[in-house]
């Protein structure tokens, strides 16, 4: 299999199902003539021209808005927010117009819209740029949100991403796009709603997503040579809807879980994770389950404390330790 | 009253230096010059007196108040289309008055915003409504629901809570859709709907579709950010879409003037290089005269259009608003349903003209009291939905998962 | 002790603080001149003037943001939401510059600002206007968020919310404006991180805040009555910061917890709870931690159904007698 | 250039009417009706040629270009007072070179916005700057802190992510503040910082303070919601902020006539009755007549204005924009250079009229050069703040909370 980026992955995706269906098109500010601010896009707005690939002003309400209100017609766009931090200032476009609509119409629509960009910190450009929304998301009944943490996961859920009839969020990583994992040359689909292991093991459960997954995979090496602790790694690629059989068959087998996310704790992804193994998985618990996240506090500017900030291997490796205890 | 029209080129530097060194041009221009007291100014005071005020205007540069019966497209109208209008604007005066009963019988909950003095407009635009014609609106949404054909029953049951009712009860009263009519709602969220307004006529002009999209709002609505990012992107892009503001003078309790510093709002149109037009909403004919432009020009040469319509709403912002007459006047209320009363009009215009006797307008007046008293008959006997359907229509691939093949949990209660 | 309403006791507070501080100003759509959406405001434009009470246009993010430029240089603005679901029109301006300026500069500013309205459901207005943001505010750090469940509690909180030099979101309730509870005329404040026990009890805690609390109360009561269970009821007044002494050592004495709120349950303040609850108590939990909250779906709008959405006493006593096996 | 001002009173039906109604006018019109091609549409395409034409405009008016040097404002300055103007400048670019290096060597992450082009904006506005006015700006910062009077070392230290930085290293490249010195950030949302802006200034007016906030925005952010929110609120209630909109004519890559409807983007000011000007932003001077005039009405007169000034940035968007070349091209940015730098502007300025001679110039420069060359040292030599500084200055009640007496818990780790 090719080694690919997980740039190209996200691109091929979306090239793929322009070609594949003539109602899908790309908006976002620098999508088209620029190439994307992280060169996502390149090089499709000259091979499918003005209308299915549109730069668009400083405007995130109306041009998400704007996608709502095409999708009611059929059009089914894939709107990038150049970084998910700016879904702030669209916040009420997408998450009233695209995740209620359906339900207070009675069912009457549906808003076949994806919404797109890098959710991450660990690039050193502070608070406001830093945002990890899938929380907030998934807080959302109506909405639905993927977090690949690879190149293969990125292709293939953007591609289901696209065709589901529902808005659909597709959380991306900056400090992944450069990154390369093989993917298949063949057409396929990483469905929604279930969760991928990593790595398996016996002795304690890892549930993670997006680049904190690989993060904690590459602690769970570390724990396994140095600490003879064997972790089963969880990456649940998809947060609603959320692969709860999976998380659960593996705390109910290893009996302890560590859950490492890049969110601030309070209410975090992790948070309802946590409820949902101790509820229903309590008689399986042989320690509570720990929690790695940010650092609760705004994001940090300085690099070397940013990167102390959001989870590491070394943090990963320490709330293991205690949770073994 | 003087139908305001733009594209006037008053744009550049050279423009502004041009108006400022012609002095002799001043007198015409004096109204303006002191804004605050122009007549143009004034319909927040008073949208009444204001609306006289400027067919004064009119008059003055034509010679007589227009007569919009006989423009040509409300000319070739058949007497069943004219009566057919007068049908829609009393069957959304009587459909309201009946609503309102109901929601002061505890049939009704929540919030119950009455289009009662503004029927006119809905019912003119949407009846110049073509194949690819879209709507769609805020929370104000009865009368354009009935305008594009939703039924009385379903209507009322919607606000009862009934499973009947056209949104299952979900939506209730402000949360009105019918998409196999073109109407897309009924928005609760002030200038929410204003970018899928837009985006309806984005589809039509990517889908090759030879349409407009009708995008109505409130004059409060205006100063939402989204609505004004809106105008940008629709006149940047050439998008077929036609906002309808329906001034009625007021949001809640503030009057335009004390909302917006540039009372003149369809004059904001100009800092986006679009065209604009101001008209009044009693008269239906007027409204369609002026309206029809705009989408023909939204429909023929892909271009948004601003239009402000002076209106006016009798009741309360919602039902809920007991205040309505401490920030206005009774005197002012009274003033505009004397001259201006949209259904009086169409009636007495019809009666005029011909179309219809005295005894026909009282038939369907009847026959429109009647539907809507068997619409709450309608709605209070349907059932309510039963409590699993409080958790269908959520998501589209859940609701059609019929052979269950979707993965992972959806809902998360314990 | 006078009876009063909440809503007398959100003015009390309002109009005490104004008069204390000639910094304290509140703005809003329709607080002045139309006395308040729900009458919260009533007769302070009269007495304060045009300075103090401020009508605004239907402009959240203008006038959230003017607020916190305006904090900037000692002015204390109370700003009204009609309700708590425009935050997200103002949603950037809020989770952004309220939340991360103080953090951004290194402390060289900070932001007293008020954020206060209604955020409920249960009146059949439908999903854009029954949001409660709570979880989302508490997920911000650099934001405070209390949810005061009666008069006493309104007007103690919100004069600790005006007096803080941090933003505070004071969270209210429309079905609770009308009701009446004991105030004293005394000034009195009642300080942010502090639950209130409102039922002593041995058998299971129920933790919640808002409206849900005094449900909750009432649920114990028939529990009691019914079914001889003495639950404890924690009210949280305060979600961030929060009193997890209060909850914990509540807990530890009755092994069992029942967490109630009306927040969507995916990431609901309460999913944070649960997980601090199974962390911190893990050994002393007999059970599982249970969760009400609303039924995971966009709020509806038909009364009956809406009313079973939202936590009611039945749903309450059904989780507890669960969790009490 | 022609400062293009308002007020005309080109708002209402009869002035509409009445500027269609004089034919005779067109001709002064001519550039105004095909607005695509008007000179003040050019800059979007090429700022500094659009600039000349303007130039030229104001030429066939007054007879001459204006002389801003001799301006009142200007007039007045003391040799020093201008001198430090010059330093202001050439400070700014040496810093930004500077940074630029340490950029490229690893030493600055994240962001990086270069001010290189656009320094005789932010000198002079702030060189107006009374003991009760403020600014505020968004993430291209650099320029306003150092003119407000912060030092290169803290500036540098921050970006180089040091406890000695202004932020501490807490905000980075695009978050200065300086609160003492009336500056208040330095905001990474593009527009987020214009209600604060306005904000700050209703602060002065509630406290009763003489006074006026500036804030500054790009082209590209004009097309925020919450700016044109702000537009209307500020107009409305006479708040004295002047809105700066400094137009490099580009946001990222997309040329101002590609997001913008309306390239006069300070006419949009006319749609909330604000008065507007626009002016060149090369030299400084030219800043400082027109930005006195609106910043002293400001603080007399409570009222807001919005502010064109036209300027270029000569490096890409951030330091990370690499196709900068792309989308503009070569020659354009080259023209600039040679006919506008603000620099060279300043420098030959002073030289001509004897404030400066050509060796004092160079030994202010070198100085400067030297001033960042130690900056930069400096910062790299700080400490990173510890650990434990993540989460301070999170709340300002846990660290001034000395005494120990807050209640709960304020941070949610595990
Ligand atoms: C973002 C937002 N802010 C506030 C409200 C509350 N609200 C509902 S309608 C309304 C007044 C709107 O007035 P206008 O736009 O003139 O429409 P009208 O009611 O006159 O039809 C307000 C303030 C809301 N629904 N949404
Ligand atoms: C709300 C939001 N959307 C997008 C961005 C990303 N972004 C940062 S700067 C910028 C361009 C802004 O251009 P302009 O306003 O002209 O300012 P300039 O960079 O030219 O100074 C964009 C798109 C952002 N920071 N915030
Ligand atoms: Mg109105
Ligand atoms: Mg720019």
């Amino acid at each position: 299999m090719p080694l690919i980026t997980y740039r190209e992955a996200v691109k091929q995706a979306l090239d793929e199902e322009i070609q594949r269906d003539e109602n899908v098109c790309i908006m976002g500010e620098e999508v088209a003539q620029y190439n994307g601010a992280y060169k996502v896009t390149e090089g499709l707005w000259e091979k499918h021209g003005d209308k299915r690939v549109i730069d668009t002003p400083i405007s995130e309400a109306a041009f998400s808005g704007l996608a709502i209100g095409a999708a009611c017609l059929g059009v089914r766009p894939v709107v990038e927010l150049m970084f998910m931090s700016f879904s702030y200032v669209a916040f009420d476009q997408l998450f009233n117009n695209a995740s209620f609509c359906r339900y207070m119409s009675g069912g009457l629509m549906n808003v076949p819209i994806v919404i797109r960009g890098p959710a991450n910190g660990g690039t050193n450009v502070g608070a406001t740029h830093s945002h990890t929304p899938e929380n907030m998301v998934a807080n959302h009944p109506g909405l639905k949100v993927v977090c690949p943490s690879n190149a293969y996961d990125a292709k293939g859920l953007m591609k289901a991403a696209i065709r589901d009839n529902d808005p659909v969020f597709v959380m991306e990583n900056t400090l992944l796009y450069g990154q390369k994992w093989e993917v298949p040359e063949e057409e396929y689909i990483v469905e929604l709603g279930v969760a991928n292991i990593l790595k398996e093991g016996t002795d304690l459960t890892i549930v993670s997503h997006g680049r904190c997954a690989i993060i904690s995979l590459q602690a769970a090496e570390i724990l396994q040579e140095k600490h003879g602790i064997n972790v089963e790694v969880v990456d649940l690629r998809s947060i609603r809807p959320l692969d709860e059989e999976t998380i659960l068959n593996s705390v109910k087998k290893t009996h302890r879980a560590v859950l490492v996310e890049e969110n601030k704790p309070f209410c975090g992804v992790d948070a309802q994770i946590s409820h949902l193994i101790q509820f229903r998985a309590f008689d399986y618990l042989d320690a509570p389950v720990h929690r790695v996240s940010a650092i609760d506090a705004p994001q940090i500017y300085a690099k070397d404390l940013e990167n102390w900030q959001i989870p590491n291997e070394e943090r990963i490796i320490e709330a293991v330790l205690k949770a073994m205890k | 009253m003087a139908t305001t029209k733009k594209k006037t080129a008053a744009k550049t530097a050279t423009k502004k230096s041009a108006s400022k060194t012609s002095p002799s041009k001043k007198p015409a221009k004096s109204p303006a010059k002191s804004p605050a007291k122009s007549p143009a100014k004034s319909p927040a005071k008073s949208p009444a007196r204001a609306s006289a005020k400027s067919s004064a205007q009119t008059a003055k540069k034509s010679g007589l108040p227009k007569d919009f019966m006989s423009a040509p497209i409300n000319k070739g109208l058949s007497k069943e289309a004219k009566i057919d209008l007068y049908r829609t604007i009393i069957g959304i005066r009587r459909f309201e008055e009946r609503s309102l009963r109901a929601y002061n019988q505890g049939k009704i909950g929540g919030f119950l915003h009455l289009y009662i003095g503004q029927e006119a407009v809905a019912a003119g635009i949407v009846s110049l409504m073509e194949e690819n014609d879209h709507i769609i609106t805020a929370y104000r949404d009865h009368g354009h629901a009935l305008a594009v054909g939703m039924s009385m029953n379903e209507c009322m049951a919607e606000m009862f809570g009934k499973h009947t009712g056209c949104s299952k009860g979900k939506g209730g009263s402000m949360h009105f859709f019918a998409p196999d009519k073109n109407y897309w709602g009924g928005h609760g969220i002030v200038a929410g709907q204003t970018p899928l307004g837009a985006g309806l006529a984005f589809a039509l002009k990517y889908k090759g579709l030879k349409g407009c999209a009708v995008c109505f709002l409130g004059d409060g609505a205006v100063n939402q950010g989204a609505f004004m990012e809106t105008l940008n992107l629709a006149s940047l892009w050439n998008i077929p879409v036609v906002f309808v503001i329906e001034n009625n003078g007021y949001s809640m309790g503030t009057s335009l003037k004390r909302s917006s510093a540039e009372e003149n709002l369809a004059h904001r149109a100009e800092g986006f290089d679009m065209e604009w037009e101001v008209c009044n909403g009693h008269d239906v004919f007027e409204v369609r005269e002026v309206a029809n432009r705009a989408m023909v020009r939204a429909r023929d040469a892909h271009k948004p259009f601003l239009l402000e319509i002076r209106t006016y709403r009798y009741r309360g912002h919602s039902v809920a608003d007991a205040n309505h007459e401490k920030y206005r006047t009774k005197e002012e209320i009274e003033e505009y349903k004397r001259t201006k009363d949209p259904v009086n009009l169409i009636r007495e215009q019809l009666i005029a003209d011909g179309t219809l006797t005295d005894g026909a307008a009282k038939k369907i007046d009847q026959e429109k009291k009647d539907e809507a008293e068997a619409a709450a008959k309608f709605a209070d006997e349907s059932p309510v939905a039963p409590r699993s359907e409080i958790q269908t229509d959520v998501y589209w691939e859940v609701d059609n998962d019929t052979d269950n093949k979707l993965k992972g949990t959806y809902f998360f209660n314990d």
